[in-house]
């Protein structure tokens, strides 16, 4: 059996994956990145073949900001490519490709793929942080809950609030002027989802979009997004089986089919 | 002023490289070196002082035997005016602002600046300019481009703007000057048409970027028939390279950079293209484009050959001043034709807001040749480079997927 | 193009100077020498004659006086009717849309004229003009060695006053004359003009009345006039220069400025003297037709005015500004017959509040005054007292709908 | 979710952007309304304009006016309500300023556009404002970037009349070519409702305008004199009321408003206290409901003495001085108001608008300026500096206040407008 390697090494985190040749996930890891970003990823990828036994790595291919660096890896790619090709594991069943929203640490993007799960065309969000995890993480600092638990808090709202700064920066102090003001945290962090939801469908050009909806990304785990999400578009929307780690997986297919 | 002079031999050196060892190249880089050196700053007193491209060329030279062009650019002229300029100023004002308001060398001192008012940044920069002590003659643009009114009213501001200069220069605005600097336009145009068309046959002869800087020299040059000359040198000698050596066939995807003006020496962009594997094939921007526009033919008025200008620059004008930016949609459409072109990224500086309203109508345009385009908004800062260089990539890997893909199904 | 203009300006200064020599070939209306055939002075070696019967008002000489100018006002009205018919036929051919005129309804109210500076104006206007052309015949003709520098015509024997303009144009005359009449001339001239200064124009002209009625007359018809702009303003510029040259020099190379002068149609007809006329008659159908379309058109090149503005600086009327009230709303510009730009740009002076804005061509018509929407923002002093300001209310008033007026009034 | 799968996702995008800006737009109209009314010292007679613009904002009507007489929508200063009115037809400004709207148009409009061409979009892309959908003509003139987009866009949907407006103003020629984009519009005027430019009918509008302006300068004059008469919010609202008010109506409104304020100052009575300081608010303009602004500055203990925005005092502020009554020389009148003393920072060169701040100044004695500046709009901005400078040379202190239509700001922009009311208070210099 092969064994291949993605990684991805996201803003916040270093994200690891392993997959065997038929495609199947083997191990996940995730690492916060410190300042040595390779030393991280070769501990990482140890930590990972040691958890389930293995020996060599037949290729690794690195994805995200730090991927020119990652000297673990033999190539590297670009995170749309990425996610592209690690949809067509992480897919759950029935969907058929047609876009993926990403919602990462400091971006997002948002991937149109034809019928063969080829890039179509992209789009990513400007420059600023607005609609990325990073926003979440934010807001649920303010709101003294952690990331995972904003999703099912929200889902418990009657009464929504509106948010509309576009920026974090701003955001937060809307936010904070929302808690001044004796909003409820359920209705607030509704709210942030809604706006969030907003912002990113504002990147999706609709005429482009073929099939189904998936998301990927840290924010897909996300419900209380998912459903706002859902909501803004009127449409289902699937969540990859491993959201996270779309990245890395689609990382190690592309090594896959390299080496072969 | 060193930091300037660092920035521009930096590019210089940098983009000076990426050629085949044609010895003519280097002519174009000392022009331009020596336009931006610290001494020709420092002691050059212009009469005429052009800011920005909207303004004919062939106008500006029949006004002066040597006016200065003032495109903006820089980065590091950009700081120097910024306790002048509010905050969303955009990067193209602000470098011109920072070149003609500075402690380190004053180059409108004898000067009258003209400038065309195509957009609230070139308004509001002119009284700004005035407010400081400088002699401006503003020319307002018509927002429409398509009437006869509004090419008759652009006429009278070139007139004007003559009659400005004349008066602080004593040169008049003659026919015959008129027509001489018509033909020299001409003559600059068809050596820069050859040029283009002999990179595109051979595009690793040298870097779309030098390429650029080459065309761009024109604005610079001290004297436009050598500057011809020199080019004619050149475009003979790619031409004889290409016969002589076997070309790889170049994979790499052609694409369109188009919207905001790149104007030296700020390559950032064409530099990432580079560097993350694309052929940057044309830039559609109203500089470039410059070389689009054709010249009047020779009449016997001033007024008439004016008019006759307006009426083709307006027709095919690419700065972000008209209503509906016909001329730049169509310079695209031009470049999708003629031109292997696989993406168009549209260029936004930031402030040139006038661009990103023109987004949706190339998207469509570009949709029609299934061509992707990808916007990208930035400024002269260097901050931005990662996550520019991420998007170029990635768009770089589709744009090659859907080359081999198109490929494929033609086989 | 410089050069043309200059070879024209200089081609049309000649023309007029021949035009005005061989004025007195040129016969507009000529009445048989009979009766008592006097010339004025002596000396005079041009023929002018005129029959000294001082014909009582509405008697059948003195209609056969008043012959030559009711062709004159005939003649007038028919280019005027010509001039209409034929701008409109031209401006369709320039595709340039004219607005329909239509007489005002009637029975539509119009605001009732108040008491102010306009109506005090007019008072002075009509008041003078019956003392100069029939005051002699009332009241004596002992001022008559006052010469009162206007252009009222001398050979109104039967003036209040003198007029101090045939001295003027016929500066060799005046080097003859006696000691005692130089005196009373320079005296009554000077004193006049340091005092008053074109003061006099506004107020006491007979020809400057007359332009007034016809552009009153305008008004009363809704015709379109011609737009005033800076070109108009620099031509007439031009054109008094022409005059000012003929009026002093005629009489030094021996022709006579009467011949030329508007001003001898009017009153001496009008007085009752049965008078030749040679060119002047066509000049005065240029002077009432001219000012049918252009308020005062003759005052821009009036000679006699222009000297008499020369000491704008000291005369006691003043017109002043505060320029921070002013928003250079340019209303003062449109409604000045003079064409005074320099009134509402005016922005900078020793005393902020109160620029002293006189210039050599001003008036006094408190046109400007009158028109002036910004309170306290223009004002006229004579001798330093305030005597007129602006209002906005008293502005508004005048455009408002009658019967609001008096509602307004009750508060 | 689910069942919703069959409908289209543009279409109900569309359905719930309408339903949004039902559920929204008109609360937040009627919230603004409402915390106009509870500002104390309201006269009786300001309810007719709060009913217009409650009419408009919250109930959706289209402009009152009478039968048959279409209306033109207008986007600035420079349009000259005369001419329409002449030809036939109704001005209604459309410069928006509702927050929803702008919601709306935020995903159309590129990110940097201003929040006042947004909100323009928005009530364009969404067909429930009846005052933008019943317009038969659009009336944009150039003056900004924005502005100038605004109008290719909008081309593109209606008949739209597109005027350009002269950057330069230090020659004839630039405000006589004005004349020439007067008479183009004219002539689609004429095309639209029929009637002609005639010189009856232009004199008529004229004087219509002439009696409106002649109450405004009552009103300005009664502020003037008594600079603590009303509210400048209120002041506001009846300047806003006018976009969408059948002249004559609003006339007769401003007229009784005035008789009621000029009896209240024989009474001595005032709206505001002594020690309130007296506040110029000037910038971008500041558009019903996006009244964040002056109701913060006179909620905070201030007191809203004078506005030099255009959708305020300004925008009606300049009369047409006819010289010569035929309508050639009217046209000109009308160009030369829109033109020369206009203090958009559209013109290239525009000092005017220092002098006319001094002179308000001065005028109202007012204690501090408050600028306004909407995210984008740039060329405002570009003028605060050098009206920095010349007020710190007269002693005036000025706060630039930048924001959008977004209401959520409202806390930070309290802190500020408090902080400079105290600093004016107790920091500045008395009067």
């Amino acid at each position: 059996m092969s064994v291949y390697a993605g990684l991805d090494g996201g803003s916040t985190y270093l994200k690891a994956a392993l997959i065997d040749h038929t495609g199947k996930v083997l191990n996940t890891g995730v690492k916060s990145t410190g300042i040595d970003n390779n030393g991280a990823a070769k501990v990482l990828l140890e930590q990972l073949c040691r958890e389930i036994g293995v020996s060599r790595i037949d290729y690794t291919m690195a994805t995200g900001y730090s991927r020119k660096i990652l000297e673990v890896a033999e190539d590297d790619v670009s995170e749309i490519t990425a996610h592209a090709y690690g949809v067509r594991i992480t897919a759950p069943q029935g969907y058929r490709p047609g876009l993926i929203v990403d919602i990462g640490g400091q971006d997002s993007k948002v991937i149109y793929l034809d019928d063969q799960y080829r890039v179509k065309n992209f789009s990513m969000n400007d420059k600023c942080a607005a609609g990325t995890g990073k926003f979440m993480e934010v807001i649920a600092q303010i709101l003294e809950t952690t990331i995972d638990q904003v999703g099912p808090i929200s889902l418990e709202s009657t009464a929504p609030c509106d948010i509309n700064s576009t920026c974090v920066v701003f955001a937060q102090s809307e936010v904070i002027s929302l808690v001044a003001r004796k909003f409820d945290r359920r209705d607030i962090l509704a709210g942030m989802h809604a706006s969030m939801a907003r912002r990113i469908v504002k990147m999706i050009r609709k005429n482009e979009m073929g099939g189904d909806i998936l998301m990927t990304g840290g924010g897909a785990m996300n419900i209380g997004l998912r459903r706002a999400f859902e909501d803004e578009l009127m449409r289902d929307v699937y969540v990859a089986t491993h959201p996270q780690f779309n990245g890395a997986i689609g990382a190690a297919l592309i090594a896959s089919e390299r080496r072969n | 002023m060193d930091k300037l002079q660092n920035e521009i031999r930096t590019i210089l050196e940098q983009v000076g490289q990426e050629h085949r060892g044609f010895p003519e190249v280097n002519w174009f880089l000392k022009t331009m070196e020596q336009a931006f050196s610290a001494e020709t700053l420092i002691s050059e007193k212009p009469s005429l002082i052009v800011l920005g491209e909207d303004i004919p060329r062939e106008l500006a030279l029949a006004l002066s035997d040597h006016p200065r062009f003032i495109l903006g650019g820089s980065l590091e002229t950009t700081h120097w005016s910024d306790a002048l300029l509010p905050r969303d100023a955009d990067p193209v004002s602000r470098s011109a602002c920072g070149w003609l308001l500075n402690e380190k060398f004053n180059l409108a001192e004898n000067a009258i600046v003209i400038m065309a008012l195509s957009s609230d940044n070139r308004r509001k920069l002119a009284s700004l300019l005035r407010g400081k002590g400088i002699r401006v003659a503003a020319a307002d643009m018509p927002p429409r481009h398509d009437t006869s009114e509004a090419r008759d009213a652009w006429t009278a501001e070139m007139l004007r703007l003559a009659d400005a200069v004349s008066a602080h220069t004593h040169i008049r605005l003659s026919a015959h000057r008129l027509k001489a600097a018509i033909r020299r336009r001409e003559q600059v145009r068809e050596a820069a048409i050859d040029f283009k068309n002999i990179t595109w046959q051979a595009t690793d002869s040298m870097s779309p970027a030098l390429r650029d800087i080459i065309m761009e020299s024109v604005w610079y040059a001290p004297d436009r028939k050598e500057w011809v000359y020199n080019l004619r040198n050149l475009t003979a000698q790619i031409t004889a390279w290409v016969r002589q050596y076997y070309h790889q066939p170049d994979e790499r995807p052609w694409v369109l950079l188009a919207g905001s003006p790149i104007v030296f020496p700020n390559e950032k962009l064409p530099n990432l293209l580079e560097a993350s594997g694309l052929y940057l094939a044309d830039r559609a921007d109203a500089i470039a484009l410059q070389t689009d526009i054709p010249c009047a033919d020779a009449g016997h008025s001033v007024q008439r050959m004016l008019r006759r200008t307006a009426d083709l620059r307006m027709r095919m004008e690419t700065s972000g001043s008209w209503i509906s930016n016909d001329g730049l949609l169509s310079a695209v459409q031009n470049r999708l034709e003629h031109l292997p072109v696989s993406g168009i990224i549209w260029h936004v500086l930031k402030g040139q807001i006038e661009y990103d309203f023109e987004l949706p109508k190339v998207e469509a345009l570009a949709a029609e040749y299934d061509v992707p385009v990808i916007r990208l908004e930035t400024d002269y800062q260097q901050q931005d480079v990662e996550q520019l260089r991420i998007r170029l990539e990635a768009f770089a890997e589709m744009l090659r997927v859907r080359n081999q893909e198109r490929i494929r199904i033609a086989q | 193009m410089k050069k043309n203009k200059i070879l024209i300006a200089v081609l049309i200064a000649l023309m007029l100077a021949v035009l005005a020599y061989f004025a007195a070939d040129i016969p507009f209306y000529t009445y048989p020498e009979t009766g008592v055939t006097a010339s004025l002075q002596s000396e005079t070696d041009t023929e002018l004659t005129f029959s000294v019967a001082g014909n009582a008002v509405f008697s059948l000489g003195w209609f056969e006086a008043m012959m030559p100018f009711t062709i004159i006002v005939g003649l007038s009205l028919v280019c005027i009717l010509l001039d209409v018919l034929l701008r409109k036929r031209l401006y369709r051919k320039n595709n340039v849309p004219c607005a329909r005129t239509e007489r005002m309804k009637f029975g539509r109210k119009q605001n009732l004229p108040r008491f102010g500076f306009e109506m005090i104006r007019w008072s002075i206007m009509i008041l003078s003009f019956v003392l100069l052309i029939w005051g002699g015949k009332i009241l004596g003709t002992a001022l008559s060695s006052l010469q009162l520098p206007i252009l009222a015509c001398p050979y109104n024997e039967e003036q209040l006053t003198g007029a101090g303009c045939f001295l003027f144009s016929n500066l060799d005359m005046l080097a003859e004359s006696s000691v005692d009449e130089i005196l009373w001339f320079a005296g009554s001239f000077i004193v006049c003009a340091v005092l008053f200064g074109r003061l006099l124009c506004g107020f006491v002209c007979p020809l400057g009345f007359v332009q007034d009625v016809m552009h009153e007359l305008r008004q009363k018809l809704h015709t379109e006039g011609i737009p005033l702009n800076e070109k108009l303003y620099a031509g007439l510029r031009f054109a008094k220069w022409i005059m000012l040259l003929i009026f002093l020099g005629i009489g030094l190379i021996g022709g006579s400025f009467c011949d030329f002068c508007p001003a001898i149609t009017l009153s001496p007809a009008l007085a009752g003297f049965k008078t030749s006329l040679y060119f002047s008659g066509f000049m005065m159908v240029v002077v009432l037709v001219s000012g049918f379309f252009k308020r005062r058109c003759f005052c821009n090149i009036c000679p006699m005015g222009y000297l008499l503005g020369l000491p704008h600086k000291v005369s006691l009327a003043r017109l002043k500004k505060n320029a921070v009230a002013c928003t250079e709303c340019g209303a003062c510009y449109e409604a000045c017959p003079m064409g005074i730009k320099s009134i509402y740009t005016v922005r900078e002076g020793k005393n902020e509040l109160s620029i002293d804005v006189t210039t050599a061509d001003c008036i006094f018509c408190g046109e400007c005054i009158r028109r002036c929407p910004e309170d306290g923002a223009l004002f006229m002093t004579f001798a330093g007292k305030k005597i007129y300001t602006a209002s906005r209310m008293k502005f508004m008033r005048d455009y408002t709908t009658p019967r609001r007026k008096k509602a307004a009034e009750n508060e | 979710m689910n069942e919703n799968m069959n409908i289209t996702p543009m279409n109900s995008a569309q359905i719930r952007q309408q339903e949004r800006f039902d559920r929204k737009g008109t609360a937040v109209a009627e919230k603004m309304l409402r915390q106009v009314r509870e500002l104390s010292h309201m006269p009786e007679t300001l309810e007719p304009f709060l009913k217009t613009l409650e009419s408009i904002f919250s109930r959706r009507e289209d402009a009152l006016r009478p039968q048959g007489v279409p209306t033109v929508g207008t986007y600035c200063v420079m349009v000259p309500p005369e001419l329409i009115y002449a030809q036939g037809a109704m001005p209604v400004k459309l410069c928006g300023g509702s927050y929803t709207a702008f919601g709306i148009g935020d995903d159309i409009a590129p990110r940097d556009a201003c929040p006042l061409v947004k909100a323009v979009m928005g009530f364009e892309e969404i067909d429930a404002m009846p005052v933008y959908q019943n317009c038969s003509l659009m009336a944009v003139p150039v003056t900004c970037d924005c502005k100038k987009k605004l109008a290719g866009w909008l081309q593109e949907r209606r008949p739209t009349a597109v005027l350009h407006v002269p950057a330069n103003r230090d020659r004839d020629e630039d405000m006589e070519r004005f004349v020439g984009e007067l008479y183009r519009f004219s002539e689609q005027l004429e095309q639209m409702t029929g009637f002609s430019l005639t010189y009856g009918r232009l004199a008529d509008a004229c004087r219509m305008t002439a009696d409106a302006q002649y109450q405004l300068s009552r009103f300005i004059d009664l502020r003037r004199k008594h600079s603590r008469i009303i509210r400048g919010s209120f002041s506001m609202a009846v300047m806003n009321a006018l976009s969408y008010t059948w002249l004559p109506d609003w006339t007769k409104q401003l007229s009784d408003l005035n008789d009621e304020l000029a009896s209240l100052a024989k009474q001595k009575k005032t709206a505001a206290k002594e020690n309130q300081p007296r506040i110029l608010l000037t910038g971008s303009p500041v558009i019903f409901p996006n009244f964040k602004l002056p109701l913060l500055i006179e909620s905070m203990g201030g007191l809203l003495a004078a506005d030099e925005t255009c959708m305020g005092e300004r925008g009606f502020y300049d009369p047409p001085a006819i010289v010569d009554r035929t309508v050639d020389g009217m046209l000109r009148a009308l160009s030369n108001r829109a033109t020369r003393p206009c203090t958009c920072p559209t013109f290239a060169d525009n000092l005017r608008r220092i002098y006319r701040i001094r002179q308000l100044i001065k005028d109202y004695r007012i204690q501090g300026v408050i600028y306004h500046v909407l995210r984008g709009c740039l060329v405002y901005d570009y003028e605060y500096r050098q009206l920095e400078e010349e007020m710190g040379k007269l002693g005036i202190p000025v706060i630039r206040v930048e924001t959008d239509y977004n209401e959520e700001d409202v806390e930070q922009l309290r802190i500020r407008v408090e902080a400079f009311i105290e600093l004016i208070k107790y920091g500045g210099k008395q009067e």
